[in-house]
């Protein structure tokens, strides 16, 4: 999704110091989606950080040891299909999810900020190249391509950032390529051009600062994808591979017990759902808070 | 194209034995479970007991089916391709509930001194479907098709030393071999060794079975009527069996449990408690000779130094895996293979897990740091990735840092299946000398652990030229002992075979060939009044 | 009138009404509406109108001046009971005495009256038509929703009638066809005079019009203009002109208000305001204004004359040469074999309407279009078309001005880093002294060293556009082309950076292209005149030639339509 | 014009679905295993798999085989699916018809319902249904599918209410809508996962739209509220409208893989899993090219309707 969407409206005036780039995380914190977003976030990255730290001190078990007989009731969560601690699974199981999104995003952030700056800020044939080439990526359903790209390459963690991260370049390039339209024909840029700047550091000094807020309003949304896809694949038994303490994957190998032994599923869920919600609020909030930053009319 | 019989999906030939226990594919949720075991009906009594009663239709809820689903009595691959042919065609011979090897088409079948001819005597007065006799140019015919050079059948690979296949009367059929084989019996006593009628063709099946087609399309459904020329004495009794087959284990799972099938076969491990308590259910719980060994290559680096086998099997903790794994519905494994077999050795003591023995044995092969072995894995059948999971854990005490890697079925059974050095597999019940032909020696085609042992080779043959039974053990024990010593298998328990059916259903019986629901006789099978 | 005036719920004794009314229709029998003591605050509670009170009068207009953000929009919109978001109503009110009808106080009625109201009783002509124009709606059909939403006449057939009836009256073609066009194929003069058949077509009482010429050309304006005067004399409406144009108040209104920061400091008769003012703003506001006759010093001293007029020494290359340039884009021939010279310490004024090619002409020159065909020369160096392949020294001495200040500076760049770009690439200075270089500009164009680190945030318009100039200025030019630099800047700004860009020349001796569509403030900076007019140059030579004999038509109809004080 | 622009639209349209093709073909030459082989089994004997590759055309260079299978499509052959053994569309064509279902009552469900809340989230601008419609899309936004599908499989089949199946049953040989209470939960999944998306467009559209100049002259025209929404602003909408709708229905047929594992429904995307895991190259190529189909197609749908909306394209027509 762009992110024009997710753009709140754009009412009253911008206040004056508006320009000054510290405003911005006083003014996500300022919005209760910014608060949300970042204590929701905050407590799932603190989780999945020292989650596993805590998993043997807490349960008793570590997460790879066995409790018990499979999907049985011992314990607060009970166990999993193989009879090791829910609970000591579920501390354990967010650090690569959200290492693997973090680094996708980035990826995607860089392949596809720089794509669609260099596509905008070039114009004519380059430009063509680039955006058909991203309509034809597009057109190509992101998880036939991580489906394909699996099987060939096998679910290794770097194969799973590569595959994520470049399935959102496309989109990606396409908000970096519509705000940086946004910019380019700001006199600024020409002024650069005028000016003689070298065209690299036209992109990096005038062009990138000043579509800051729709990249970062972009990061936040491709991590909340980021996440939701990977775990998906995990869920798909595609991403992290056994004996993996995962979210994803701990869905994938209990939910034949959804009824009988729901928490193996539920906690991952929850703690996904609260870590997507947490980042999409996050990045809503953003949107809000940089919308009237770029240039003011 | 080629004529389509042939097309299979990767691997399909080698799956075939595989196909006992369905797809490979991974175990489903069991959503509607709880839904449904509050559903009506708990409460009534069927009149399952007394003499069978004739009528209704049997409705069997199977998974692994696909558009590839076949009816071809010799080329059965998966779970439903079995249920047709158990109940299409006879072999010659058939295990029964308690693996025992009895007469079916064959009223004996015996052979020379040498082993090396075998003569059947056919059964008079059977009839196959279209009403024609059974006659001895029938089996001829069977057994050429099997062996086609062309296009081998399920069961050829234990077929290699039959040379021929002669009517010697009216009756008697002889099996001429190039070697000895004390054990053809066990190797023509299977469900895919039926017996069909001279110009037989798959597309129109007729056999001898207590059944016939009446419908059939792949993937989907079955439909079977009673075989009005059926030989045997027990039943049919319904008036028609209807197998469906369904995407996976959760769909079944809620089909029984919402009454739309009556049975269905093989139930997540796990589960069977939660859905035995359901009081409609009934739980039919078959110990079976089926196992999920670790196949460690005994030439390949580090496994071809004995002392890492044996410190390999030493760290498994045999409960722990059966409980872990199967839920407890297993028996434990000694590291030899057919349990079943009346010469399995039970008197050679138990393996137990020995940490502190298996380190001493990696210090004094060279890996007293430890050691960082691959292990290749696929759900190839429930329980195999689960095993390969607990089996890491385990390993961790002794130092040995197992990775895992899971691949998918095709590529686990693609160009290099039998070729890794550390990885899983599933075998079904099987007699040992069956097995070793198909595993444990030199050229058998299975030899996933590279066992290649001379002495091991010199008394496998014996034992197959051997018909003295205690002879026969001796040998037998030998050899088993040697794979117990020396061995590349891990087989640390043999699963049971758990189905669930509808207790108005009756006739159901425990079978230990592994094949589900009472080895699919469903010519035993009755419904039940309620009462 | 076939409408019945809405049935004021004002009429029975109200807050409003209850309150000593300072003046009524019994006062002056044709005052139409009065604004009594009218506050307005921001949500926020910051108060942005401080009470203003104002009547008018049937068939007079009455101009309500003021400098953006002075709130005179807001006091219009609240003569509709209009309030834009993130603003409300905090105090007094706006009474309405409809002809035949019932008196209306606007602050008092429902949704549904206020709506029967609006394009009714009070009619409202915005600013920018094309905006104000549904563009997915035809024109006719427009019109006939004003009439259909106040249900007037009696059949489809009399408002199919009364549109073209106003249509013809505003001077528009009232054909089927024409009512069945989109916004879009109508020229700007068009779609405002549809706005103004939208506001007579109810035969309203009172007329609020928003700035309906800005961004018109001078000669559209003057039409416009005219269709205005014409149809609030002939409809005998009270109209209130929203404007920041103190000329077009001059030759529109009968009264004039003027607004400073939510404030109304004076009105009276229009001749008594702007010649005779009494407040100390309007006077300083009046200063501002240019005038075509040049008599006044605005932004400073008078202009005086350059020492160099166009060179009689016809041997040495003039300073800055453009020779038959030539561009155009598909079809659209946009500068058709443009000559122009430019000796040291003279200013050219190139006065065109908005797309006559000016900018383009000037961004020709300054190497940011390359496209052209011809040459442009500075001294006797024939100059790369593009800026990137001039040397440093000849993009040092030609500098450009931006014409909006709200976009030629980086907002997350400091003044300070923006002002160092130009030195950077020139490599004209050593580093360590570009800053110094860079503070001195600042000095030069009155903004001081403080605004070194200071973003263009917090700077006003003019402080920004000051900036910008500097910009141009570190580098010691020799030619700067300033293309509308003052055009989005108030009047009063606009005076003083003429004033500004003046010093400048004098100080340092600075040849200038001056850019701009406003045609007054040609005695007040430029030496030469040059009319550009579709991509040519129609007219061309020292500004009171050009002003005493225009040769072309075009030159003159300019002369004769432009508003003066 | 329009019709100009309509038929260049149409053929970038089909430019990138060729590309596309090149792509999928490419990317399925690459899964490790041989189709041949595959195919055989044990039986591969050289000369039958030589004999077979000549069949299937593998002995052609990859460009040769490129236009084959490109030749094929056009004439609505997929090829054979080596794990079913029967042509690809008699394999795809039910699962294909059932995923249709799926996707159709989704949209059916999710946009009217995401238009409308929009609409009513952007009148209500500021106030407190406003900002609730806000949070609630916004959560829902983020979740991934099977996270809802999860939740609503939590909600209403297994832990809190009882009503409806959690996964599909099909009884062999019937299709899926016959029993439409399994429907449900899949199609319920599907469209609050669209939903969130057309409404967040909607409401954004709708504000943009009634900020704009000729909103707030109508509303000063004294045209009626509701007029003012439906007749002025709405026509505004649909352009943008239709290329959120447009993307969210691409995604649709890619996003019903995970809904369709999760509730084991019959459909494309349970075939496409299986067929990966089999290497069926035919039925990899065939769906992959089923859904940029899709894709392309109502986007292609989308900037037709954009077009048809904006009168300026329109009228230019004329």
């Amino acid at each position: 999704m762009s992110t024009h969407i997710l753009t709140s409206d754009p009412t009253g005036a911008p206040p004056r110091t508006s320009s000054k780039p510290p405003g911005v995380l006083r003014r996500v914190w300022a919005q209760s989606e910014g608060r949300v977003g970042i204590v929701l976030t905050a407590v799932v990255v603190v989780l999945a950080v020292f989650g596993p730290l805590l998993a043997a001190p807490l349960t008793g078990y570590t997460p790879y040891q066995f409790a018990d007989r499979p999907f049985a009731h011992s314990g607060v969560f009970g166990t999993d299909n193989l009879g090791r601690s829910v609970l000591a699974r579920f501390l354990d199981g967010g650090r690569l999810l959200l290492l693997y999104s973090v680094l996708a995003t980035a990826l995607g952030m860089v392949v596809g900020g720089a794509l669609g700056m260099l596509a905008a800020y070039a114009r004519g044939w380059l430009d063509s190249v680039i955006m058909r080439l991203n309509d034809i990526v597009l057109a190509i359903p992101q998880l036939v391509f991580a489906l394909l790209a699996i099987t060939v390459l096998g679910p290794k963690g770097w194969v799973l950032v590569v595959v994520i991260g470049l399935t959102h370049a496309p989109r990606i390039a396409r908000v970096a390529r519509s705000a940086t339209l946004r910019v380019i024909n700001e006199d600024y840029i020409r002024a650069a051009e005028m000016y003689s700047v070298p065209r690299w550091r036209i992109i990096g000094r005038e062009i990138l600062p000043n579509i800051a807020g729709p990249l970062s309003v972009e990061a936040g949304l491709r991590l909340t994808y980021s996440i939701g896809a990977i775990a998906s694949l995990s869920f798909l038994g595609l991403g992290m591979q056994p004996p993996t303490a995962d979210w994803g994957l701990m869905i994938n190998e209990n939910r034949i017990a959804l009824s009988v032994q729901p928490w193996g599923v539920l906690l991952s869920v929850f703690a996904i759902a609260v870590l997507t919600i947490g980042t999409n609020l996050l990045a809503d909030a953003i949107a809000r808070a940089t919308a009237q930053t770029t240039v003011e009319e | 194209m080629p004529e389509p019989e042939h097309r299979r999906r990767p691997g399909a030939h080698r799956l075939s034995r595989r196909g006992l226990l369905g797809s490979g594919a991974a175990l489903g949720s069991l959503g509607l479970l709880a839904a449904c075991s509050n559903g009506a009906g708990g409460g009534e009594h069927f009149q399952v007991e007394g003499p069978p009663r004739k009528g209704g239709i049997l409705r069997v809820g199977l998974t692994g089916g696909s558009a590839a689903d076949t009816a071809d009595a010799h080329s059965p691959v998966n779970n439903g391709d079995i249920a047709r042919t158990v109940n299409l065609y006879d072999p010659l011979l058939m295990r029964d509930d308690d693996y025992v090897l009895r007469p079916r088409l064959a009223t004996s079948f015996k052979p020379n001194a040498a082993a090396t001819v075998w003569t059947a005597t056919l059964r008079t007065g059977v009839r196959f479907s279209d009403g024609s006799p059974l006659e001895p140019e029938d089996v001829v015919y069977t057994f050429k098709r099997i062996t086609d050079k062309k296009d081998p059948k399920v069961i050829a690979s234990g077929l290699t030393m039959l040379d021929d296949v002669v009517k010697t009367g009216p009756h008697t059929v002889e099996f001429r071999l190039s070697e000895p084989n004390s054990v053809l019996d066990d190797q023509i006593g299977q469900y895919a060794g039926g017996i069909v009628p001279r110009g037989y063709d798959p597309k129109k099946p007729i056999g001898t079975g207590p059944f016939v087609l009446e419908s059939f399309a792949p993937g989907e459904s079955t439909v079977l009527k009673p075989n009005p020329h059926y030989w045997g004495k027990t039943g049919p009794f319904v008036d028609e069996v209807r197998l469906l087959s369904f995407n996976d284990d959760d769909a079944v799972i809620n089909a029984l449990l919402s009454s739309q099938v009556d049975a269905v076969s093989q139930i997540p491990l796990a589960l069977v408690e939660v859905i035995g308590s359901d009081e409609r259910m009934a739980i039919l719980n078959s110990k079976t000779g089926r196992w999920m060994p670790f196949t460690m290559r005994v030439d390949r680096p580090p496994f071809d130094d004995v002392r890492v086998r044996q410190a390999f099997r030493l760290v498994v903790d045999r409960q722990q895996m059966i409980d872990q794994v199967l839920s407890g519905f297993g028996q434990l494994g000694n590291d030899m293979y057919g349990i079943l077999d009346p010469a399995y050795p039970k008197d050679i003591p138990q393996r137990t897990q020995d940490i502190a023995k298996a380190k001493e044995l990696l210090a004094a092969a060279g890996h007293g740091n430890g050691l960082k072995v691959e292990l290749v894995t696929a759900p190839i059948q429930s329980g195999v990735v689960e095993a390969a999971q607990v089996f890491a854990q385990q390993a961790k005490a002794a130092d040995i840092d197992v990775s895992i890697r899971r691949v998918d079925s095709t590529t686990f059974f693609g160009d290099d299946y039998l070729q890794w050095d550390f990885a899983q597999d599933f075998w079904n019940s099987r007699n040992i000398l069956g097995q070793t032909v198909a595993g444990t020696v030199k050229d058998a085609p299975f030899n996933e652990t590279h066992w290649d042992n001379p002495r091991f080779e010199r008394l496998a043959a014996q034992a197959r030229g051997e018909l003295d039974e205690a002879k026969r053990a001796k040998l037998i024990r030998q050899g088993q002992e040697m794979l117990f010593d020396e061995g590349g298998y891990i087989i640390w328990g043999f699963a049971n075979q758990v189905d669930a059916y509808q207790k108005y259903v009756a006739g159901m019986k425990e079978n230990a060939t592994g094949i589900p629901l009472g080895g699919y006789n469903f010519n035993r099978v009755w419904i039940g009044e309620v009462s | 009138m076939t409408t019945a005036p809405p049935a004021a719920p004002g009429a029975a004794p109200a807050p409003g009404a209850a309150q000593p009314a300072p003046a009524g229709p019994a006062d002056g029998a044709d005052v139409v509406l009065r604004i009594d003591d009218l506050r307005i605050a921001t949500t926020g509670d910051a108060e942005i109108l401080h009470g203003i009170s104002l009547s008018l009068r049937r068939g007079q207009l009455l101009g309500l001046v003021g400098e953006s953000g002075s709130g005179k929009t807001t006091a219009g919109l609240a003569c509709l009971g209009h309030f834009r978001a993130g603003l409300k109503h905090t105090g007094g009110s706006v009474t309405i005495w409809p002809r035949g009808g019932e008196r209306i106080v606007v602050q008092e009625l429902g949704e549904d009256a206020l709506r029967q109201l609006r394009g009714a009783r009070v009619a409202y002509i915005p600013q920018d038509p094309a905006l104000s124009l549904n563009p997915a709606m035809r024109v006719g059909e427009q019109i006939r929703e004003v009439l259909d939403v106040h249900r007037w006449g009696d059949s489809d057939a009399a408002r199919e009638a009364r549109v073209a009836e106003v249509l013809a009256d505003v001077g528009l073609p009232s054909d089927r066809d024409y009512r069945r066009r989109w916004p879009h194929q109508l020229s700007g003069g068009q779609q405002q005079r549809i706005g103004i058949a939208m506001a007579f077509a109810m035969f309203p009482d009172v007329l609020i019009l928003d700035e309906p010429t800005t961004g018109l050309d001078v000669s559209t304006q003057a039409h416009v203009l005219d269709t205005i005067r014409d149809m609030t004399r002939r409809n005998d409406v009270a109209g209130l002109y929203i404007t920041h144009d103190l000329a077009v108040v001059a030759e529109l209104a009968d009264r004039v208000a003027v607004m400073l920061r939510g404030m109304l400091v004076e009105e009276g008769p229009v001749e008594r305001v702007l010649h005779h003012p009494e407040h100390d703003y309007t006077k300083r506001l009046l200063e501002a204004v240019p005038d075509l006759a040049g008599r006044k010093a605005i932004g400073g001293d008078p202009y005086r004359d350059s020492p160099a007029r166009i060179a009689d020494d016809a041997t040495a290359p003039p300073l800055l040469a453009a020779r038959n340039i030539r561009l155009s884009y598909g079809e659209a021939q946009i500068l058709d074999g443009i000559d122009l010279t430019l000796e040291p310490g003279e200013c050219t004024m190139l006065l065109g309407e908005s797309g006559s090619g000016k900018t383009t002409l000037s961004r020709c020159v300054a190497g940011l279009i390359d496209d052209y065909t011809g040459t442009v020369a500075l001294e006797s160096a024939q100059l790369a078309p593009s800026t990137r392949k001039r040397t440093a020294e000849q993009r040092s001495a030609i500098q450009y001005v931006f014409q909006s200040p709200f976009s030629s500076l980086n907002p997350r760049r400091t003044i300070g880093e923006s002002l160092t770009v130009p030195l950077e690439t020139s490599q004209r200075v050593p580093k360590a002294r570009r800053r110094r270089v860079v503070e001195e500009a600042l000095d030069a164009v009155r903004l001081g060293r403080s605004f070194f680190d200071r973003r263009p945030g917090d700077l006003s318009g003019g402080e920004r556009q000051r900036a910008a100039i500097a910009r141009a200025l570190v580098n010691s030019p020799r030619v700067l082309v300033c293309d509308e630099v003052t055009s989005a800047l108030d009047v009063s700004v606009q005076a003083s950076i003429i004033g500004l860009l003046r010093r400048l020349r004098e100080e340092n001796g600075l040849a200038m292209l001056f850019v701009t569509h406003n045609i007054t403030l040609a005695r007040h900076i430029a030496d030469n005149l040059a009319i550009l007019n579709r991509g040519r140059i129609v007219d061309y030579g020292p500004v009171d030639d050009v002003f005493a004999h225009p040769t072309h038509a075009y030159t003159k109809a300019l002369l004769a339509d432009i508003p003066t004080l | 014009m329009i019709a100009k622009l309509i038929a260049k639209r149409l053929a970038v349209s089909v430019l990138i679905l060729l590309a596309v093709s090149v792509i999928v073909f490419a990317a399925t030459l690459l899964l490790p295993g041989d189709p041949a082989r595959a195919i055989l089994g044990q039986q591969a004997t050289p000369e039958r798999i030589a004999a077979l590759n000549e069949q299937m055309h593998l002995d052609q260079p990859p460009v040769v085989r490129y236009f084959l299978w490109l030749g094929g499509l056009f004439t609505g052959d997929f090829g054979l699916s080596t794990s079913a053994n029967a042509p690809v569309a008699v394999l795809l064509g039910e699962r294909l018809g059932n995923s249709l279902v799926l996707m159709a009552l989704a949209a059916l469900i999710s946009v009217p319902v995401g238009i409308a809340v929009g609409i009513f989230s952007a009148l209500h601008r500021g106030r407190r249904s406003d900002s609730a419609v806000t949070w609630v899309t916004l959560a829902l936004a983020a979740l991934p599918e099977f996270v809802i599908g999860i939740g609503l499989i939590t909600l209403f089949a297994t832990s809190v209410l009882k009503i409806l199946p959690a996964v599909t049953m099909s009884p062999p040989g019937q299709p899926v809508w016959l029993i439409p209470s399994q429907l449900v939960l899949p199609t319920l999944t599907l469209a609050l996962v669209v939903a969130p998306y057309i409404a967040r467009m909607m409401r954004a559209t709708m504000i943009e739209v009634l900020d704009s100049g000729y909103i707030e002259m109508a509303r000063l025209k004294g045209v009626p509220e509701r007029r003012v929404i439906f007749r002025h602003a709405l026509p505004h909408a649909i352009g943008p409208v239709a290329q959120v709708v447009a993307i969210q229905l691409a995604w649709l047929a890619g996003g019903v893989v995970v809904v369709e594992f999760l509730f084991r429904f019959p459909g494309m995307g349970q075939a496409l899993i299986d067929a990966v895991n089999y290497r069926d190259v035919a039925v990899v190529q065939a769906v992959s090219m089923i859904v940029a189909a899709v894709y392309i197609v109502v986007n292609l749908a989308a900037d037709i309707i954009g077009i048809m909306a904006d009168p300026k394209l329109r009228s230019a027509a004329a």
